[in-house]
C-alpha cells in the first residue's frame, strides 16, 4: 500500500490521528489513550496487517517523551511509524506486548531506560539495569553519572 | 542442603546459567526453572556488558560514533558500521562512489561468512563436539587476515566512514579473496562430513526448538532465526541498500522451524555470500573510494532510519537529529535482542541439553543484545 | 629372555629364601601396591598427554610442545600445578563425603587393577571369577560420582551425578552382556583362562559376526560407563559447566581426572583381554612358523599395544562426535543396545553349544 | 569401527513391529547412521595423520618472521626524520577527531629567527589506554605527521607508562610544513 492509501485507511480507523510525511515513512501521531485500540486494528486489519513491530523506542525531549513504534507488514511490506507523546511527569502508555510479543522486551528496556510505565505489561521488571536500581533512568537527558563518565 | 537454595514448592529447581557459563558465549545470565531435566521457564537477565552505547553516541559526532557500533555485534562489526554510515549518508544525501559501494558489500559478505564460521564452530562446541571449532577458525582466520591487510584490524575494523570507506583496498585484496574462495570451497564439504551429516547431530537438532513463523514474526525475530521458520526477512532483498538489488543471490528459506532449519539456513547462507563475492571480486569499478564530504558533518533536523542485514538479522539505526553535529538520540535495533526474547518460548518443555543447542542456533552475541 | 614373569619369579624366590612366609607376603603386597600406584601415575601422565596430542592433531593444532622434548613433560607440569593448588571445599558442602568421593574413585580404579594380566604370567591376583569381579567393582564407580555430586551442594553437580547414575546403571547391562559373550565362548570366568583360550586366535576373529557385534556394543557401553564423550553427560561442559566435579579443585580434582583415565585404561585392558587375547600374540590356527615368529614380540608389548589401540578408539570418538542428550542416551541403551546384545548372547550360546566357532 | 550407530531419533515413530518393510527400514537407518559416523571419523583421522595441515602459529617464537600488514593499527606514533624533525603543526585536528579524548596537544610559542612568534607543539600527549585504534586521527591529520605503528604488545606494569609523549625531546617542526 502506498502512503496515501495507508493514510486514508488509518484515518478511517482513527479519525483524530494526525499524519506527517516528512520522514522516510508515514508517521502517525496518536494520543497515548488511542494507541492500544489502534494497535489492535493495525494488526488485525487484513489490508494493513502490520504484524512485525521491528523497533520500539522512546525519545526524551525534556519537556515530554515520545514513544516511537516502527511497524512493518511481512505480507504487504509497507511501513509506518507511530508516535505518541507522553507526559514527562507521569509517563504511562498501554502495553502492546499482547499484540506483538517482541514488545515485551523492548518495553521493559524503555521502562528502565526512560521510566515509561507500560500499563498491563505482564512482566514489567528491570531487564538490563541491576536489581534494586535506584536513581534516575539512565537514558533521560538530565541523567548524570559521576562514576562512569559518559560525556567527554 | 539442596532444598535450601532455589527450589520451588512443586519440586522445580531454579538454576542460574551464566553470567559465566561455557554455553552462553559471553555474559548472558539465564535463570531457568527446571523439573528434572525438563525446562519450565527461561528468564534472561541482561546488562552485564551494557555500556549504554546509545547514550555515548549522543555526545559523539557523526564521524566518531561509527566506531562505537563495532563494539556491539563484534562479529559483524563491519555491517554495523555500514548501517551507521548509510544512515548518516541518508541524512546528508551523499552519493557514495560505486567503488566504495562494491568494497562495502564485499566486506559485508566477508564479515557475514566470518561470523557464520565462528557460529558454526561454536554451535558444534555447544553440542559437545570440539573439533569443528578449530576447523571453522582455519577459514575464519584467512578472512581476518584479509580484513587486517585492508582495514588494519581483525575484528573492530572501523573501515566505513560517511561517504565511502576509510582507505582504498589493499593491492593484494583481490588475490587473497580469491585464495580464500578456493580454500573455502575445498573445505566446506568437511563441514557436512563432520557435523551436518552426523546422525547424533541431526538427532540433537531436528524437531527441537520449534518456532512457528507467526511466532517468529511476533517475537520480532529476523535473520537466519526467522528464515529457518520460513519467514522471508532478508533486508538485502526486501529493502535493498547499496548495490544489493543488482546482485544475483538467493534468500535462503527453510521451513523446518526447528533448530536444524536455523542451522541449515546459516550454512547455506555462507554459500550465497561466496556467490556475491564471486560476482563482485573481479568487477570492482575504478574511481574514488570516498565521496567528498565536509569536515564537520551536520545532519538536518529530522529522523533517519536505516535497516541492514547483519549476520544475525535485521540491524536498524534510528537517528533523531536536531540539526547539530551530534545526534540528539540514537536507537540501535539489534537483532539479538529480539531473537533472545523468543528463547523462553522455544525452550519450554525441552531438555536442558537442548537449551544449549537452541541458544546456539539463535546465534546470540551478548554485546549486541546489551548494547 | 627377560620378561616380567621371570623378574617377579626371581624376586619371589629371593624373598622366600631370605624371609619367612608371612614377611614375604607382606613385602610382596607392599611391592605390588607401590607398583600399582606408580603405574597409576605413569598411566595418568601418558594418557593425558596422549589425549592432548590426539585431540590437537585432529583439531589441526600442535598440542603441548613446550615443556620437555616435544612437550613430553607437559602433564607432569600440570600434575605439579594441581598438587600445589588449593583444594577448596565449598561452605555448604558435606565435607566428609566431599573429600571421600575422589578417594573412593581412585580406590575403585585401583581395585580394578588386580585381575588384569599385563603380560604372560604377570598378574596381581589370578582369581577364578576375574570377569565377575571386574564388572562388579567397576559399577562402584557410580557411587563416588553420586557422592561427589551430592556433597558438592551445587545444582550442576547434582544434575551431573544423577545423569551419571542413570547412565552407568543402564550401560552396565549391555557391557555385562557383551562380556558374557566371550565368557560363554571360552567357558571360564578366569581372565587368564580366557586368554589361554585365545592361543589359536583371538575371539574377535574366531567368534564370527556375533563377537564383532558384542565388541561394538562393549566399546559403546564402556565409553558410556567411563563418562567419555559422546556420552560425557555427567560432565557435559557446555550444559553443566563441569558436572559432578564442578566444585572440585586442586588434588581432589586431579584424583577424579586420574580415575577417569585409569578407568579408560582398565576397560580397554579388559576389552583387549576379552576380544583381542590380552597379552596373547597374534596367532593363526596351526601356522606354527607364523605363530612362533609372533611369540618373539614380548607379551607385555602385545598387551599394551592392544590396550592403547582401544584407548585411541575411544579418544577418536571423543574428538569427533557431538554429545547425546540424556533421553537419547537412555533410548540408545534400553531400546537398541540391550535387545541387540540379548539376542546376540542367545546366538553366541547356540554357536558355543554347536561348536561353530573356530 | 564406530559406535552409537544404532541410535534413532526419539521424536520419530519407531518402525512398526514386524513386517519385512519395517525391518529393512530399521536396518537402513542403522546403516545410514553408521555411515555418517564413519565419515566423520574418517575426516578426523585424516587430520590426525596429516600434520602438514596444522595451522598453529607459535607466537612468541615467531616474532622475527611475523609480518603484520603495514595498515595494522597498533598505536599512534609521530614520524621523525633523521634531523629529529616532525610534521606536526599543532593544529589539534586529531584531538578534535578523537572520540575518546586520547590525544591532548599542549602548544607553546616559538620565536622564529625573524623574531616572529610561531605556534608549535610542546607536547603531543597520547593516552594509549584510552585509544581504540579507530584511525580517525590519522585520517584527520592534514600534514601526515602521525601514523599507526604495527606494534601490538602494549602491556606494561605501570599504567602511567601508557601515557606517552609522541614528539621526541628536542624535536622541532620540519621546514616548510604549514
Amino acid at each position: 500500500m502506498t502512503n496515501e492509501e495507508l493514510k486514508t485507511k488509518i484515518a478511517e480507523l482513527l479519525p483524530q490521528a494526525s499524519f506527517d510525511e516528512s520522514g522516510q515513512w508515514l508517521t502517525i501521531n496518536v494520543a497515548p489513550a488511542e494507541w492500544k485500540p489502534l494497535a489492535v486494528k493495525l494488526k488485525q486489519d487484513t489490508s494493513l496487517y502490520f504484524d512485525f513491530l521491528f523497533c520500539v523506542t522512546c525519545i526524551d525531549w525534556k519537556t515530554h517523551l515520545t514513544m516511537v513504534y516502527h511497524l512493518d507488514s511481512t505480507k504487504f511490506r509497507h511501513n509506518i511509524v507511530i508516535k505518541s507523546i507522553i507526559d514527562v511527569a507521569n509517563p504511562a502508555i498501554e502495553t502492546v506486548s499482547d499484540i506483538w510479543q517482541t514488545a515485551n522486551f523492548h518495553e521493559r528496556e524503555v521502562y528502565e531506560m526512560f521510566g515509561v510505565n507500560f500499563i498491563n505489561h505482564p512482566d514489567l521488571r528491570l531487564l538490563i539495569l541491576p536489581d534494586g536500581w535506584e536513581g534516575k533512568n539512565p537514558m533521560l537527558k538530565d541523567f548524570e553519572d559521576p562514576v562512569n563518565m559518559i560525556k567527554l | 542442603m539442596v532444598e535450601e537454595i532455589g527450589t520451588t514448592t512443586d519440586g522445580d529447581i531454579i538454576i542460574n546459567v551464566g553470567p559465566q557459563h561455557p554455553a552462553t558465549h559471553g555474559v548472558l545470565h539465564l535463570v531457568i526453572t527446571i523439573n528434572g531435566e525438563t525446562i519450565k521457564k527461561v528468564e534472561p537477565h541482561l546488562g552485564f556488558i551494557h555500556r549504554s552505547i546509545e547514550k555515548m553516541c549522543e555526545s559523539l559526532s557523526y564521524r566518531q560514533f561509527i566506531y562505537v557500533t563495532s563494539r556491539m555485534d563484534y562479529l559483524s562489526s563491519h555491517i554495523n558500521n555500514h548501517a551507521c554510515a548509510l544512515c548518516v549518508e541518508k541524512g546528508l544525501q551523499i552519493e557514495v562512489p560505486s567503488r566504495a559501494q562494491v568494497i562495502r558489500v564485499l566486506m559485508d559478505e566477508l564479515t557475514r561468512i566470518a561470523s557464520h564460521e565462528l557460529w558454526w564452530g561454536a554451535m558444534a562446541m555447544d553440542l559437545g563436539a570440539f573439533t569443528p571449532f578449530f576447523h571453522a577458525f582455519r577459514e575464519r582466520e584467512s578472512i581476518n587476515d584479509i580484513m587486517e591487510e585492508t582495514c588494519g584490524a581483525r575484528l573492530t575494523m572501523n573501515y566505513m566512514v560517511p561517504g565511502g570507506v576509510m582507505q582504498d583496498i589493499h593491492p593484494n585484496f583481490q588475490t587473497r579473496v580469491k585464495n580464500f574462495i578456493t580454500l573455502y570451497k575445498s573445505k566446506v564439504g568437511e563441514y557436512n562430513e563432520l557435523v551436518t551429516g552426523n546422525i547424533i547431530f541431526q538427532n540433537r537438532m531436528k524437531g527441537i526448538g520449534y518456532l512457528s513463523s507467526e511466532d517468529a514474526i511476533s517475537f520480532g525475530c529476523t535473520g537466519p532465526t526467522a528464515r529457518g521458520s520460513g519467514v522471508s526477512c532478508d533486508t538485502r532483498k526486501l529493502y535493498p541498500y547499496e548495490i544489493y538489488n543488482q546482485l544475483q543471490f538467493d534468500e535462503i528459506l527453510e521451513t523446518g522451524c526447528d533448530s536444524f532449519a536455523r542451522y541449515m539456513v546459516r550454512v547455506r547462507e555462507m554459500n550465497q555470500s561466496i556467490r556475491i563475492i564471486e560476482q563482485l571480486i573481479d568487477n570492482i569499478p575504478e574511481g574514488d573510494f570516498q565521496a567528498k564530504t565536509k569536515a564537520v558533518l551536520k545532519l538536518p533536523k529530522g529522523e533517519f532510519y536505516q535497516r541492514v542485514e547483519t549476520a544475525r538479522g535485521e540491524f536498524g539505526v534510528y537517528i533523531v537529529s536536531e540539526g547539530g553535529t551530534t545526534p540528539y538520540r540514537i536507537k540501535f535495533r539489534s537483532p539479538g535482542f529480539s531473537n533472545l526474547s523468543a528463547l523462553d518460548h522455544i525452550a519450554r518443555g525441552s531438555k536442558l541439553g537442548d537449551l544449549v543447542a537452541m541458544m546456539g542456533t539463535l546465534d546470540l552475541v551478548i554485546p549486541d543484545i546489551d548494547r | 629372555m627377560l620378561s616380567f614373569s621371570t623378574i617377579s619369579k626371581s624376586i619371589d624366590s629371593w624373598l622366600r629364601a631370605t624371609f619367612s612366609d608371612t614377611w614375604t607376603m607382606v613385602i610382596e603386597m607392599l611391592i605390588a601396591g607401590i607398583c600399582v600406584i606408580s603405574l597409576f601415575a605413569i598411566l595418568g601422565l601418558i594418557l593425558v598427554l596422549m589425549e592432548r596430542k590426539v585431540s590437537a592433531w585432529m583439531q589441526i593444532r600442535l598440542g603441548p610442545n613446550r615443556v620437555g622434548p616435544k612437550g613430553m613433560f607437559q602433564s607432569l607440569a600440570d600434575t605439579i600445578k594441581l598438587l600445589v593448588k588449593e583444594g577448596l571445599t565449598p561452605d555448604g558442602a558435606d565435607k566428609f563425603l566431599f573429600n571421600l568421593a575422589p578417594i573412593l574413585a581412585i580406590i575403585v580404579a585401583m581395585l580394578l587393577m588386580a585381575p588384569i594380566a599385563f603380560a604372560k604370567d604377570f598378574q596381581l591376583w589370578n582369581m577364578n571369577i576375574g570377569v565377575l569381579y571386574v564388572s562388579a567393582v567397576s559399577s562402584m564407580m557410580v557411587i563416588s560420582i553420586l557422592m561427589a555430586g551430592w556433597a558438592s551442594n551445587n545444582k550442576y553437580s547434582l544434575m551431573g551425578a544423577m545423569r551419571s547414575g542413570a547412565q552407568i546403571v543402564s550401560y552396565e547391562l549391555s557391557a555385562g552382556l557383551s562380556i558374557l559373550v566371550v565368557v560363554v565362548l571360552s567357558g571360564s570366568l578366569n581372565l587368564n583362562e580366557i586368554i589361554q583360550s585365545q592361543a589359536d586366535g583371538w575371539w574377535i576373529f574366531k567368534g564370527h559376526i556375533p563377537v564383532i557385534i558384542a565388541f561394538i556394543i562393549f566399546i559403546i557401553a564402556v565409553t558410556a560407563e567411563t563418562n567419555r564423550a559422546p556420552f560425557d553427560l555427567a560432565e557435559a561442559e557446555s550444559e553443566l559447566t563441569a558436572g559432578f566435579h564442578t566444585e572440585y579443585s586442586g588434588m581432589k580434582f586431579a584424583l577424579f581426572f586420574l580415575a577417569e583415565y585409569v578407568n579408560v585404561f582398565i576397560v580397554c585392558a579388559i576389552g583387549a583381554t576379552l576380544f583381542f587375547g590380552g597379552w596373547m600374540p597374534f596367532h593363526i590356527g596351526n601356522w606354527q612358523g607364523f605363530n612362533h615368529v609372533m611369540d618373539f614380540i614380548p607379551s607385555s608389548i602385545w598387551f599394551f599395544g592392544k590396550t592403547f589401540f582401544l584407548i585411541f578408539l575411544i579418544m577418536w570418538f571423543r574428538w569427533t562426535f557431538p554429545r547425546l542428550r540424556i533421553d537419547q542416551l537412555l533410548n540408545l541403551e534400553w531400546k537398541y543396545l540391550l535387545p541387540i546384545s540379548m539376542f546376540n548372547l542367545l546366538l553366541v550360546t547356540a554357536i558355543a553349544i554347536l561348536g561353530w566357532y573356530f | 569401527m564406530s559406535n552409537n550407530s544404532n541410535y534413532k531419533d526419539s521424536s520419530k515413530a519407531s518402525p512398526s513391529g514386524g513386517g519385512l518393510e519395517g525391518a529393512s527400514s530399521y536396518l537402513k537407518d542403522i546403516f545410514n547412521g553408521l555411515k555418517s559416523l564413519v565419515i566423520g571419523l574418517r575426516r578426523t583421522f585424516y587430520y590426525f595423520t596429516h600434520h602438514k595441515e596444522i595451522i598453529t602459529q607459535q607466537y612468541p617464537d615467531n616474532r622475527e618472521t611475523m609480518n603484520l600488514p603495514e595498515r595494522f593499527k597498533g598505536e599512534v606514533v609521530m614520524l621523525h626524520d633523521e634531523n629529529n624533525e616532525h610534521a606536526c603543526t599543532g593544529c589539534t585536528a586529531c584531538e578534535l577527531a578523537c572520540p575518546n579524548a586520547t590525544i591532548k596537544i599542549i602548544t607553546k610559542f616559538d620565536i622564529t629567527p625573524e623574531g616572529k612568534k610561531k605556534k608549535a607543539i610542546d607536547k603531543f600527549v597520547y593516552h594509549l589506554e584510552l585509544c581504540t585504534m579507530c584511525n580517525l586521527c590519522i585520517v584527520a591529520c592534514p600534514t601526515d605527521a602521525i601514523k599507526m605503528a604495527q606494534t601490538f604488545e602494549h602491556s606494561v606494569f605501570n599504567r602511567a607508562d601508557l601515557t606517552k609523549v609522541l614528539n621526541k625531546p628536542g624535536s622541532k617542526i620540519r621546514e616548510g610544513v604549514e
